[in-house]
């Protein structure tokens, strides 16, 4: 229940446009990995590359391979909706479904795909990814209501409970606390650490301590400026690139002189 | 293990077929529709003389002589009612979004939209029995201060059944129409570009008139277009308003003009099938939709022309 | 309510045969082989002018009433429209102000047998020329010349002398003439410019459904449109079905050989008898070309006849009872009596009822 | 500078005409620039005040212009006179007051106020006609309850008569107008409602979906008694093609499914251009949601996008349906015209209450006697706006219970 | 040509939800003044109160008194218009006015007022702007092309020098960086520093780093949890909240500990 990725010689473009240049990685499985870098350096794309999600934008491609344990997910016949069942995402604005309630959101990956299940295992699911975001007994009492009615902080563990739910091999997470207020985004890095039992993780933060906190490993992605392609730049422990990256870059935006 | 199973990518397939399928159904509707006109049509100006058969021949003179005073009726009341309902509509619109309590703003919309269900034929009736009485004080007024002007000229009606009177009678029916376009793309004005103009120390009006009004022009235009697409089209309340004749410069005269959906209607049922009076009462009807055709394409043009400067991005 | 009546003549008359029917009854005096009312049922349709409309209500709901059950719409969609549903299976029968064109009548034969369809002259109704002028309170004498010129526009106020000339000692005031015509295509207009066509020589234009276009002058939708619009006009005149004119009008009287004739429904049934018959049609049928310009003594011309329009061959013999049925009851006496009462039409002759009924009984199933 | 400002004096700044166009020259920021925080603002009695002054004066005005022999309130002369008087009042005070910037919003502010007023003035006018005859004929006995059948010109004669009220009833036309209007929704939401999904999730703005929206666009400009023409003509022809291949078909074409189809053309675009908007404005965020839990977008546009757009869908179609609704011409070339109930939309006549209104506005059952005739014109009338008030009000109640929760705090 | 800001005990309110609870500060004339602190604290809703912004915001109220040198802007008969015209704003997305020139943007504050003025002025006021803004060499030769057209730094600066063309008192800028790649972010911050020679200049940022490069004063905003109003907890000149914080939540917050 867990994979690990591996990205060989991966640029990405919108159009014409190289938004993200050559990278090359290799997350393990059952990891939380972050993503640093200034705005618009192609973090969110890169991720998004990683379950295929960004094939929802118009325009976006990519060429090099990208493998899940062994399998290209951009190998010839691959279905990117199965290649999404097993990376599933978090995003930067919680996005629970408004015309749904709690427990409808938590089962959604099942309820949208038309899947029939009886009432008992749909509990046993629910109460299992809600409580594997942290949020079970916030909501037990009001499964019905819905799920906008929650706080940001309580929605963004929804959504991420309404990923948990489906089992995937690897969760990606967008910023999943910039909107949130101080003590839900404790809140949400305390069940990455949970989580990281399970699955692989990967999380793309502005928030340099909050990588710091959580990331095993961290990846640091710059830009030379508008219009030019983003790269990664440096790729290794969190401890190193915080207190002694190999790039100079890196240091300088790690120490905050720019960004 | 990653490859996907073949059902469900079929099934998202056959549902974007399905999607694509009833686009294409519309664009064959209306070639249906443009064909039938169009077949039809061909009798109005390719016919036997009269009675005798076996004289086929074009008349397309005949039929211009007898349409083109139509278009020219149709156009005219068209004008009248945009030129009343889409100020008053862009500043109906205009109260909505930026003026009235929010509270409230739902509520006169949901007002204003009444007016837009309102059968044409209350219209027809409300304009012959309250509305045309009403205006024929207006009507010598403006023959006797501005009769020097053309269309305020002759002896003005005494039954108020003008061409103007119509044209005020589809003012209304239009102007919920363009409110509702408006009031959306008012509504969808970005708070950025607002927030901008007020921090610069903009009055209200000011704020509109920087971001509101460039924002909103496609949209006031295709609303306008939409209005006119109903005037050019609407038939029994200008059967019942309109006292209609030949084509004139007054438009305050009576037994003056007349469009040609409710020339249609008026002809229509006296008229056989197959008869070249009938193929002519089609033609015209391929007129209009010839006209509403190009109205359209022309809002387009002018739509298209400012998207450099157009709030779209 | 008060259509018991049409039921109480319908006994009366009934009474003389076994069907209590009226139409039966009047068809059992003629050939004695026409189909019932009583035997009548299902649904049924005819169409076409709107002239016939108040009659032919009063006929549809007398007829269901003595039918086993039948129910029968008419929709004024207008004569042309009547006569295009007709010749396409939609109708039983159509309503039309005009006569089929012989095309129509050669279209006819293949939808209604060999004989094709023939037209009963079912409504005969005078054309009032309606005046509405403060301070005339009594019938205007005019002829057509003046009629012609008044409509053309030419008379432009009620004391022209080509009027005064007509009506001495009566005291015309000045109120200018505004005249109210027809704004849709009508059979009214039709025969109302063919009369004045074809008795002066002032009006230069054909005869037609359109209201020439170069004279300008107000006009409303429909007949009730007219009338209600001249109602509201100092100095109005217009045209309408006699029967729809109310009592804010004076009537014209129109001369005809030296005097004038004052429009009553015995002098319309003059002047169609003083008329001769359309040739070229189905054996069994009765289309009238009106005689315009007549000048015996009492004919009052401008009328129109508005026929009902019948199949001689049905493809049913259900289609085929019904249209001998109500064809029958619509001819016969009461029927005539009873749109005269309600709609101020001329009841046809005997000899034409009884022509009518002899047409009808040619009615077949094919 | 905040001392030198509490005066009074009008200062370059506020002073419009002859003096402001010599200081042509001068800063542009002074201009800008006001010269204190406060005195800036009208009071908030000011407008009322007014309108007030304006109403009055307007009244004035009205009475010296009337003709003096027999007085009456000329209402229209009265409202023109208080809208300028308030214009030109609002304006001129606070460009005296304040400043001209000022002035220009207070003056449009009200020409805004004055266009949402004359807006009113039709609507107010035209229930108010409706209402008042209506609401007489609709306490007929049996209005809503009996059909046409047998109602004739003896029928209003008794009513003339005394003899009874006024007879008939609508029950066949609203009932007509209930089934073809139902069977138009049921031709057109569908058939709409996949275009604007084909134009919003699927086309990336290729020549088909401008073609398509193009063509929508001129669709909604079909006059509709051509769409009546159309739908009659087409049925016919369908209908024959049918059955010379032998399809058990009915045998006329004059019925409610043929003036559904013709209702369709006429209601196709405003569906499409209405849901078209709806589907726009679901946040994507929602559709990037559903895709990564792996649903496939069909099932994402089904369950997620349009149970999201709901509301806005339903409000749409109501509006779609407010267009159709009070359609005549077509349905009279369609349909026919039926004095009762029918209930079946693939066989026989069915009228609708438009149809109803037109034809006993324009052709009373009596000759001579039209009250009847026009009560229950007018009746119709106020039945049919009812009922597109309340469908409007579903769509409302629909919209509120669909509609997406807002994040309650 | 510029003013000290006060504050006195000013809450603000969204409609019944007190967003901003008893804010005391003093701002200098001629001084940059950074608001830090987590997502939700209330730093936009409070800068926004500092021209009466948030009024365009439906519900939104102030309680307190704001004062601007020595007139206090909720004082009765104050018109709000001419409060913005003294105090300009900046805002976090560049909002350039899409249907106008690069020209007439900066001109927007003076077509409001419909002033006449001769083109050398004009042209005089566009150069001296768009060089305060450090964009003039950049622009100079597409002065009539659409300001959307610039890239997205080019835009910000653009806005402020529409901003800086009105000649305010005060510049009110609410994380004008964040949406902006690593080189305009320099470019912006130079700019700042050469503002305030002239400007009272308040800047509202999520970057501790920018607040530590750009400002002489910090005032720390706070939140306890979702629904709780946020408050000002420190304000102090920026050495000292980085270095030497009074308050223990200052001390957590800037050493990274959440947020
Ligand atoms: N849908 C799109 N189409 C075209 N270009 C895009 C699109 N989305 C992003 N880009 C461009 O790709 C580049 C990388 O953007 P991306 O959103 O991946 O940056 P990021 O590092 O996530 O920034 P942030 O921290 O602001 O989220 C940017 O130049 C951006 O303008
Ligand atoms: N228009 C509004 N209506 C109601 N509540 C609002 C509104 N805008 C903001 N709020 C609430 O006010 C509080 C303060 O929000 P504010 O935007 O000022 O925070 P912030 O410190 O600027 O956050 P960020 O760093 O995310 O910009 C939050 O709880 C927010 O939800
Ligand atoms: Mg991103
Ligand atoms: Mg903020
Ligand atoms: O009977 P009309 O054709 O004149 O309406």
């Amino acid at each position: 229940m867990s994979k690990s990725i591996t990205a060989k010689n991966l640029n990405v473009y919108y159009g014409d446009f190289l938004a993200v240049e050559g990278v090359n990685i290799e997350i393990a499985a059952k990891s939380v990995t972050a993503f640093i870098g200034p705005s618009g350096c192609g973090k969110t794309t890169f991720l998004r590359t990683l379950n295929r999600m960004h094939e929802v934008l118009p325009g976006a491609r990519v060429e090099g391979e990208l493998l899940l344990d062994d399998d290209n997910i951009y190998g010839p016949g691959v279905d990117p909706v199965t290649v999404r069942t097993m990376v599933g995402m978090v995003f930067q604005r919680p996005n629970p479904f408004p015309t749904m309630s709690i427990r409808e959101n938590v089962l959604a990956g099942y309820k949208l795909n038309g899947a029939r299940m009886s009432t008992s295992k749909a509990d046993e699911i629910v109460e299992t990814a809600l409580r594997g975001a942290n949020l079970w007994n916030e909501v037990k009492d009001r499964l019905d209501k819905p799920g906008s009615g929650l706080s940001g902080g309580q929605q963004q563990r929804l959504c991420i409970a309404r990923t948990v739910a489906v089992k995937p091999d690897v969760i990606l997470m967008d910023e999943p606390c910039s909107a949130l207020d101080p003590i839900s985004t404790l809140a949400i890095e305390d069940l990455i650490s949970e989580l990281k039992k399970e699955y692989t993780i990967v999380i793309v933060t502005h928030n340099m301590q909050q990588a710091a906190r959580v990331s095993e490993k961290t990846a640091f992605f710059n830009i030379a400026g508008t219009g030019k392609p983003g790269k990664m730049i440096e790729y290794a422990d969190t401890t190193t690139i915080f207190n002694n990256p190999s790039n100079e870059q890196t240091e300088r935006y790690v120490s905050g002189k720019f960004g | 293990m990653v490859s996907g199973d073949k059902a469900g990518a079929g099934l998202d397939r056959g549902f974007a077929g399905l999607a694509r399928f009833a686009g294409i159904g519309i664009l064959i509707i209306l070639a249906f529709v443009a064909f039938f006109l169009v077949y039809n049509s061909w009798g109005a100006i390719y016919h036997d003389q009269d009675g005798q058969a076996d004289t086929a021949s074009f008349h397309i003179g005949e039929f211009l002589s007898h349409a083109w005073p139509l278009v020219i009726g149709t156009v005219i009341v068209s004008v009248i009612a945009l030129l009343i309902a889409a100020p008053i509509a862009i500043g109906v619109a205009l109260y909505i979004s930026h003026y009235a309590p929010p509270r409230a703003s739902r509520t006169i919309g949901y007002i204003i939209d009444l007016l837009a269900a309102i059968p044409s034929v209350v219209y027809g009736a409300w304009g012959m029995t309250f509305l045309a009485p009403t205006l024929v004080p207006f009507y010598g007024w403006l023959n006797e201060y501005l009769g020097f002007i053309p269309i305020f000229g002759g002896a003005p009606s005494p039954t108020g059944r003008t061409v103007i009177t119509a044209g005020v009678v589809l003012s209304v029916m239009v102007l919920p129409i363009i409110t509702s376009v408006c009031r959306e793309i008012f509504i969808q004005t970005p708070k950025l570009h607002e927030e901008a103009a007020l921090a610069l120390g903009a009055t209200r009006w000011e704020m509109i008139k920087m971001t509101v009004l460039p924002f909103a022009r496609g949209g006031i235009i295709s609303g306008i277009m939409l209005g006119l697409g109903r005037a050019l089209g609407e038939t029994m309340a200008v059967v019942l308003v309109l006292s209609s004749g030949p084509i004139a410069w007054s438009i305050i005269q009576s037994g003056r003009h007349d469009t040609i959906p409710s020339n249609i209607a008026s002809n229509f049922p006296e008229s056989r099938q197959g008869s070249v009076h009938w193929h002519e009462l089609i033609a015209i009807g391929l007129v209009l939709f010839i006209i509403t055709l190009l109205v359209n394409m022309i809002a387009r043009w002018i739509v298209a022309r400012h998207k450099e400067f157009s709030g779209a991005n | 309510d008060d259509n018991g009546d049409g039921g109480n003549d319908a006994e009366e008359n009934g009474s003389t045969t076994e069907n209590g029917a009226n139409g039966g009854g009047e068809g059992g005096e003629a050939g004695g082989d026409l189909a019932g009312a009583e035997d009548v049922s299902g649904d049924y349709y005819g169409g076409g002018a709107s002239s016939h409309e108040t009659a032919m209500l009063e006929w549809i709901f007398a007829f269901e009433e003595q039918s086993g059950g039948a129910a029968v719409e008419y929709a004024s969609v207008g004569s042309g429209n009547g006569r295009s549903g007709f010749l396409s299976g939609e109708y039983q029968f159509a309503g039309s102000d005009a006569a089929m064109s012989s095309e129509e009548y050669e279209e006819s034969t293949s939808q209604c047998g060999p004989d094709g369809a023939f037209h009963l002259p079912t409504y005969i109704a005078p054309i009032g020329v309606a005046v509405n002028v403060d301070g005339i309170d009594e019938n205007l004498n005019l002829d057509a010349d003046t009629l012609a010129s008044i409509f053309s526009g030419e008379i432009t106020s009620w004391d022209d002398e080509a009027i005064a000339e007509h009506n001495e000692g009566v005291d015309l005031p000045s109120t200018p003439i505004t005249v109210v015509h027809r704004q849709d295509n009508s059979g009214t207009t039709e025969n109302f410019t063919e009369y004045l066509e074809q008795a002066s020589s002032n009006w230069e234009w054909e005869a037609s459904g359109d209201w020439p276009s170069e004279i300008t002058s107000e006009s409303a939708e429909g007949t009730g449109g007219v009338i209600g619009l001249a109602a509201d006009i100092d100095g109005a005149v217009t045209y309408a079905d006699a029967g729809r004119i109310d009592d804010n009008f004076v009537m014209v009287n129109v001369e005809v050989g030296g005097e004038y004739t004052e429009l009553s429904p015995e002098a319309a049934a003059t002047a169609v008898g003083a008329s001769d018959r359309v040739e070229g049609g189905a054996p069994n049928d009765m289309a009238f070309e009106i005689a315009r310009d007549t000048e015996e003594l009492g004919a009052y011309p401008i009328v129109q006849i508005a026929y009902t329009i019948w199949c001689n061959e049905y493809p049913s013999q259900e289609e085929a009872d019904f249209a001998q049925a109500f064809a029958a009851y619509i001819v016969s006496e009461d029927a005539q009596n009873l749109a005269s009462d309600l709609a101020g039409s001329a009841p046809i002759s005997d000899e034409l009822r009884d022509e009518a009924l002899e047409a009808i009984s040619q009615i077949s199933a094919g | 500078m905040s001392e030198s400002t509490r005066t009074k004096t009008p200062t370059p700044a506020s002073v419009d005409g002859p003096a402001g166009a010599l200081q042509e020259e001068q800063d542009p920021t002074e201009l800008l620039r006001p010269n204190s925080l406060t005195g800036n603002i009208q009071p908030r009695w000011f407008l009322p005040a007014c309108a007030a002054a304006a109403i009055v004066l307007g009244f004035a005005l009205m009475v010296l212009f009337a003709d003096n022999e027999e007085f009456s309130i000329n209402w229209a002369l009265w409202f023109i006179f208080a809208a300028i008087i308030h214009l030109a009042l609002a304006y001129f005070i606070t460009l005296a007051r304040i400043n001209r910037r000022k002035a220009t919003d207070m003056l449009w502010r009200n020409v805004i106020y004055l266009a949402f007023v004359l807006a009113l003035l039709p609507l107010v006018s035209v229930i108010m006609s409706v209402a008042i005859v209506g609401v007489q004929g609709l306490t007929n006995a049996g209005f809503l309850t009996s059909d046409m059948q047998g109602i004739n010109a003896s029928a209003d004669a008794g009513t003339q008569d005394g003899e009874h009220g006024v007879l008939g009833g609508i029950r066949h036309a609203i009932i007509g107008s209930l089934i073809i209007t139902v069977v138009a929704t049921l031709i057109s939401v569908p058939v709409g409602l996949l275009t604007s999904i084909y134009l919003v999730e699927y086309s990336q703005g290729g020549p088909l979906s401008r073609a398509i929206t193009f063509f929508v666009d001129v669709m909604t400009g079909i006059p509709s008694i051509v769409a009546g023409l159309f739908g009659a003509a087409a049925m016919t022809t369908f209908l024959s093609l049918a059955d010379s291949i032998g399809l058990p078909v009915p045998g006329r074409s004059t019925m409610g499914v043929t003036a559904a189809i013709a209702l369709s053309v006429l209601m196709i675009p405003v569906v499409v251009r209405t849901t078209e908007e709806m589907l726009r404005v679901v946040p994507n965020e929602l559709r990037e949601a559903s895709y990564a839990l792996g649903v496939r977008k069909w099932r994402t546009i089904l369950k997620v996008v349009i149970p999201t757009a709901i509301s806005g869908i339903a409000a749409g179609v109501t509006l779609a349906i407010a267009r159709v609704i009070g359609e005549t011409a077509p349905i009279l070339l369609t349909a026919g015209f039926a004095t009762r109930v029918n209930w079946n939309p693939f066989e026989g006549w069915m009228t609708t209450l438009p149809v109803f209104i037109y034809q006993q506005f324009t052709r009373p059952l009596h000759p001579t006697y039209h009250d009847p005739s026009f009560q229950r014109a007018w009746a119709a009338a106020l039945v049919l706006i009812l009922i597109v008030m309340a469908l409007n009000l579903i769509a409302r109640i629909i919209a509120t219970i669909f509609a997406p929760k807002k994040t309650g705090r």
